[in-house]
């Protein structure tokens, strides 16, 4: 099992899920997260004070799948969350030893 | 107290003058202000802008999204503050002096700058003899100016350029709403009214004729719809369809907002709509019951509308949404109310409870089915429903003032100056004339409104990018955001 | 300004004869009103609106988790709506007319639908000859009426569904409100009182025992407590013991949160909290000093005491924390200020500035000391402490303008009617009459809730499923969340 | 209306006797409030505490960050408490009574806890004749003595320890607030005044001596300011350069915040700073109009003077943003609306509509100045701008007030009681007067709020740890948060 | 070491954390997250708009502990974090290479 | 490549940042999380009603570095992060199998 954690704009998220789901991924865990990288900030001003912010809102899904379901989840992903401009995200791909569902303790794949 | 009996003045006139006389004891003297009035009317205007700031800026800001939250409130309140400024400059001028030539539609620049007026200025009110300080007239007629364009910028909602704002507001106030006002609202006062009447009832068989032409003369000196007899007692028609219309071809000029249809756009901060909502209501007292100048009984029956119909109307709205969705929502009873405040406007010191209790029921349920079913159907994004609650609840408002407006049902009837008395009542007549003055508010401001969103496109454009759009207003156009929790 | 000396008129009424008939110089004109007090009290009814809407929605909704924001807002929201449609219906009749055989208890319906009421009609102030426009007399009892109820539903916060909210306000309101305002506010009014009075000590012999008759009358035509002598300026009894033994049986029949004691359920928003016990300040002039019914001296005193008690009490109960805890709260001192607010409430007009000052300490520590150690000990769940606030707190107001109102400790003593001027003052039995109606309303409201409570059970039901409590009345009752940041 | 033409009524006496005479018809018999007064001024002072809480809490709240709003918030409603409850005790008295040996720098204890005070007593207004109820009076002025030390606060924000508010307050209030508003606005008032004058004018030539003797006491009978014709008609000096001037000096010696200039501060809810720039406008209408004393054309003016300035102010602001930064944002919106409240606020009676456009323009760009491109080069902390914009906006107002209170710039100029008519305006003189007011204020209360810094310091000392204020003041103060969504 | 990380209602949030700390896990990280799977969200109807909300409130808790302490570890949440309701959430284990204390420097097992 | 994952207190996000850009390293994401550990949490007290909150905000931050960067990155932010007081936070190190940008579909170690 791996998990696939994608970094997206936070307008994809809709898109995102939707092409996961046509996978039969069943699930997944949305996290809100700040983002740096390569696409710039903007500058706030309050009165005297101006701030670069840096950090950009961004999307974390997290979506943890068979080793087999990887490679279609990775590109269902980009293919959902790409505009072709800067920001547009990454995706982690990295190993899970176990799964388990709390609800009835099956574990590993039949767990996600 | 808006009215329009002069027409039928003449006819009147001879059985009015014992009426008249009694009723204007002391012609030399000028008229002194009485201090409760005055303190109403401070009281009055002061609400009036808790409505508008912060009272409509939370009610729209809280329904958009987060990242336009500070840009909503941000156009509500830029709109108060230049219509303040051009309201001392030449807008109180426009909408109430005597405009010669043009007089039926707009006045004319003698009052400009307000010119020539003191603290010791007074202002006619409704009744006979009964006047307030001039400058306690013009902050409250100030008041009604800044909150008309403001209900206007809720149409285009999270996608209209601040510049674009700041171009069409001032444009819109001067060729639209200082017309329309003058149009519904203008009129030479009741003390000329009364004192034509008198002269021409006394008046000896060889000089009938010069005070027939006086008498005229003073009916004439009213704006068009005024002439036509037509009732709007605080602004259904020059606040609520007047700002409904230009709201809805704003939506359609501006377009659609990026996603409209398939992101979710749920309200920000329902907190905040409803804080916005309760303040619309506790400063609509000032509108409704101030717009009879004075403290007077009248004040209170407008009061006493002012909640019932509000009250019913919400009731109403959660009703029909419980009935057509299964639950009764906060945004539905705060919908609702906006929809009674805005029916019971026109009605509000003529109709009786009883009268605003169905007025209100009638136009929660109206306005819920306009702002859900038609506006899903036709697909337009008027982003707060502006159209479906100010328009649609206005045009109720008028037409509903013509029928509970009758003494037959519990309202006031019209007051006819000349016989001292209030007027028989012709209930089909005066709903035509309401519906005429519904039509040419429609027409004047539609058009108007449409003229100028087209200028100010051609300008500066009305749109950001649609990256902007995404990165929300607050960012692309004022640097800052609304929360940094 | 309410009072109870009738009983005391027979045995003066010979001494008063001349200090009457100065005061009512010209009985055969009927009095209008002074536009002075006709512009306070539209003020003080839209002040009491504010209370509600958005202050006590605000103050409430802050307190409770994120999730029942919503469910808050509503309900206080949906208790304003219903009532005031069932106040101009039948409530108005019920609690201020003349109510035939159950006249102690209860008002009749000559008034419902506002019968026969038009803005010429008035309504008699505390003082003989001043009247205000009956429907400016209406919407701000009104308000009384629409915020009691509303006070209610904190009890119950967060777990009680909002089809028994539907269901419990307006009976609340028929059964147990218009009777208890009815019994503690209701009397023939100044005029009548003043003119029995008068013909009495002027009643030839033969004459006595009919113009007695005709006094006894009048003294009998009011409310219960009222006969009793029980005074209460703006509600302490009507409004804040009512409510708050409620609440308190509310809290008992509903039962614990899912989670009481175990999870940490702390308020979502102080600021909202903050927000509404400021707003709660504000409008409480308007609910105080209104409650003069004029623009006097009287309301100013009234209004200088919510000054005076609101800010002792909260520094007595941040300060009592600071010693308890360690720390001063903000939302001790928000509470701190309702208390104050509370108890000030019935003594607002007849206790000085410095009566109020203590009665604020004591309403301080008392309630936060009822709000932490005793209702912990007993481990209720009154979750938004309607009990330790209100009913306390109005206890403690209620008696104590029994002791405050004492001239003695620069209170006003009570107006004798009959003499003309203020009564002697006997402290004693006086406390003991408030006493009465303190046992009055806490056995009629606690009694009469209990039973509404259970009925409302048997027909819906009180309370969610229990996974829908923790989803949140939000998304459960209304489909709609309060933020979507 | 405070003016200080008493040192010329002497030379202008005996003109002035006629229309003096005329003026007061009826001397035996005591004035009574008018209702519509009295209503005004509940209204008013009901506003000015709207000012105050929820108002600058929320203003002032909106602009710290999370950790520290509710500590905000908890130092502004203290502030409102203590000050009302000294108020009543001493406070008063302090600043509006006679006081003896030291009458040009501070009143007397004759009015201490109130005594002899009853809801039948009376204040004099600025006409002759003319009074409201003394309970009214001490309200209004109760709410003027809480937001000006509210007010300093905001220069200290995110970094002074709640103890040393707490002893802070009542220190400033009693040494710094009492004197200055004794000082500016304490007079013997209208009545006596032009009773001396009379008295003066018709003395038989041997009384003459006698006569001026008794005029120049009444002249002596004032605050040091006022005897020097200063005029300040809602409080500019007494309110905002006062606390402006202390803000500073907090703000130097309390240090700056850690991580000033390093890390990022952004107001943590502009959402709430717009509420609380709101409702600062609408209860400034209490503030500035309430300042008339009665419900007059004067007060008409005040109000409208209000709306013009506070909007164009917060235009300019926006306007010098767009060219210095590239965007309008709603902070330098509600600044500038600030700033333009701030600077009429001595004006708002005296200056004409346009003069107050013109001051309100200045104001925002000079303050807008003041808060970004002067306080970066200079370096110092003052968290909220306290001093950038209410002293220098104060400053503004007070000079401007000379200027524009000129009849020839459309001003009212400053009525003569001896002569009963405006007197002829020196333009200059009056300048300088109200220069060396503004020089008085900044002394006393710059020395005094320096020394009280210091002894709070050595006290019980003005910061926490520097953990602690990387925690937050809410927990380290107040043991909770203001929010827990 | 390992990390395991608990995707949880939000509710038995403190039933798990005390349930770990019995354990003698003395740190743990929690973030709010929003989960997609089998749990059915709800909708919201906002005026004339109606939106299915799919993700839904849930506690991400993480917490690094030795290897042999993992499967303690997962039997501790499952016995809290348990309702027996669609929604219970997941389990997921995944190694870690090195652990650091920020204030120490210390490094690995002595870390956590 | 290994993700490296440090917890650390929210006022020395800014220092971490350029902690981390000054070795070279152009991006990152960040979460606002809760730690529980051997900082002592506050007591909460609304009226009546007590709460110890144990939970302290804490910022997590996760940068995917080539694996011979992660000592590197340690330091920097052991060095940025550091007070010397509890509560400082850990750093963990974990690995990484795949790195794929959204934009360009670019992998691994051009992706990062
Ligand atoms: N090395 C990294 N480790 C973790 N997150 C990263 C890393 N680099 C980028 N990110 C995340 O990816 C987002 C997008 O990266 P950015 O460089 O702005 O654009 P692009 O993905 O188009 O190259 C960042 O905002 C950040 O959240
Ligand atoms: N494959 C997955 N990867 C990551 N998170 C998941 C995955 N499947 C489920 N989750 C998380 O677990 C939560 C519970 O899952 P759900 O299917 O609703 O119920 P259950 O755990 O009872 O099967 C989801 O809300 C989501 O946060
Ligand atoms: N075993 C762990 N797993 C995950 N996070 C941990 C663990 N131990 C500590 N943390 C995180 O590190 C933070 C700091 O830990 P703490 O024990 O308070 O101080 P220190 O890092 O100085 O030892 C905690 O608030 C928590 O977020």
């Amino acid at each position: 099992m791996k998990l696939v954690t994608a970094i997206i704009k936070p307008f994809k998220l809709e898109e995102v899920r939707s092409a996961l789901t046509d996978l039969g991924l069943q699930g997944m865990t949305v996290t809100e997260v700040k983002g740096y990288g390569r696409q710039r900030g903007h500058t706030e001003i309050y009165r005297g004070a101006e701030y670069v912010v840096s950090f950009l809102p961004k999307m974390k899904i997290e979506v943890v799948v068979p080793a087999n379901s990887v490679e279609k989840a990775v590109e269902a992903i980009i293919r959902a969350a790409r505009t072709g401009q800067i920001g547009d995200g990454k995706i982690f791909v990295s190993p899970v030893d176990h799964a388990v569902r709390v609800r009835t303790g099956e574990t590993d794949e039949s767990a996600i | 107290m808006k009215h329009g009996l002069l027409r039928r003045l003449a006819a009147l006139v001879g059985a009015a003058t014992l009426a008249a006389l009694i009723a204007t004891p002391a012609l030399a003297v000028a008229p002194t202000p009485n201090k409760g009035d005055t303190a109403w009317m401070l009281t009055a205007s002061a609400l009036v802008l808790l409505m508008t700031v912060p009272g409509l800026a939370l009610f729209y800001g809280g329904l958009v999204r987060t990242k336009n939250m500070l840009s909503m409130l941000m156009q509500v309140f830029f709109t108060v503050c230049i219509i303040c400024v051009i309201w001392v400059i030449y807008g109180y001028s426009l909408a109430f002096s005597e405009g010669g030539t043009f007089n039926s539609f707009v006045g004319g620049l003698s009052k400009a700058f307000l010119a020539g007026i003191t603290p010791d200025s007074t202002a006619e009110t409704f009744s006979d003899g009964v006047v307030i300080p001039e400058y306690a007239y013009i902050c409250f007629q100030m008041t009604f100016a800044a909150i008309t364009p403001a209900l206007i910028v809720g149409s285009m909602a999270e996608r209209m350029k601040f510049s674009a704002i700041v171009l069409f507001i001032p444009l819109w106030a001067t060729f639209v709403y200082f017309p329309i006002a003058h149009m519904v609202w203008y009129w030479a006062g009741p003390s000329a009214t009364v004192q034509a009447a008198k002269s021409l009832a006394s008046a000896a068989p060889d000089a009938k004729a010069a005070a027939q032409a006086a008498m005229d003369a003073v009916s004439a000196n009213a704006g068009l719809a005024f002439q036509w007899g037509a009732i709007d007692f605080a602004g259904g028609t020059v606040v609520h369809i007047n700002s409904g219309i230009a709201g809805f071809m704003g939506a359609l000029l501006v377009g659609k907002r990026v996603g409209f249809g398939r992101e979710a756009m749920p309200p920000h901060s329902l907190t905040m709509t409803l804080i916005g909502a309760a303040l619309l209501w506790v400063g609509w007292f000032g509108f409704n019951a101030g717009s009879a100048l004075e403290a007077s009984g009248t004040a209170a029956l407008a009061m006493i509308n002012t909640f019932v119909a509000t009250a019913a109307a919400a009731l109403a709205w959660m009703l029909a949404e419980k009935f057509a969705k299964g639950k009764p929502s906060l945004l539905g009873g705060a919908s609702g109310a906006v929809a009674g405040l805005v029916a019971v406007t026109p009605a509000s010191g003529y109709a009786g409870p009883m009268g605003a209790l169905v007025l209100g029921i009638v136009a929660g349920v109206a306005c819920m089915f306009m702002c859900s079913a038609v506006k899903n159907a036709m697909g337009y994004d008027d982003a707060l429903d502006v159209f479906g609650v100010h328009c649609i609840g206005g045009i109720i408002g008028a037409i509903g003032t013509g029928i509970l407006a009758s003494p037959a049902l519990g309202g006031t009837g019209i007051f006819d100056y000349s016989a001292g008395k209030v007027a028989d009542y012709d209930m089909v007549a005066q709903v035509i004339t309401q519906a005429k003055t519904v039509c040419l508010t429609l027409v004047w401001s539609g058009v108007g409104s449409a003229i100028l969103f087209t200028v100010v496109k051609a300008l500066v454009g009305l749109r950001p990018g649609t990256d902007q759009e995404r990165e929300g207003l607050d960012l692309v156009d004022h640097g800052e955001r609304a929360y940094n929790y």
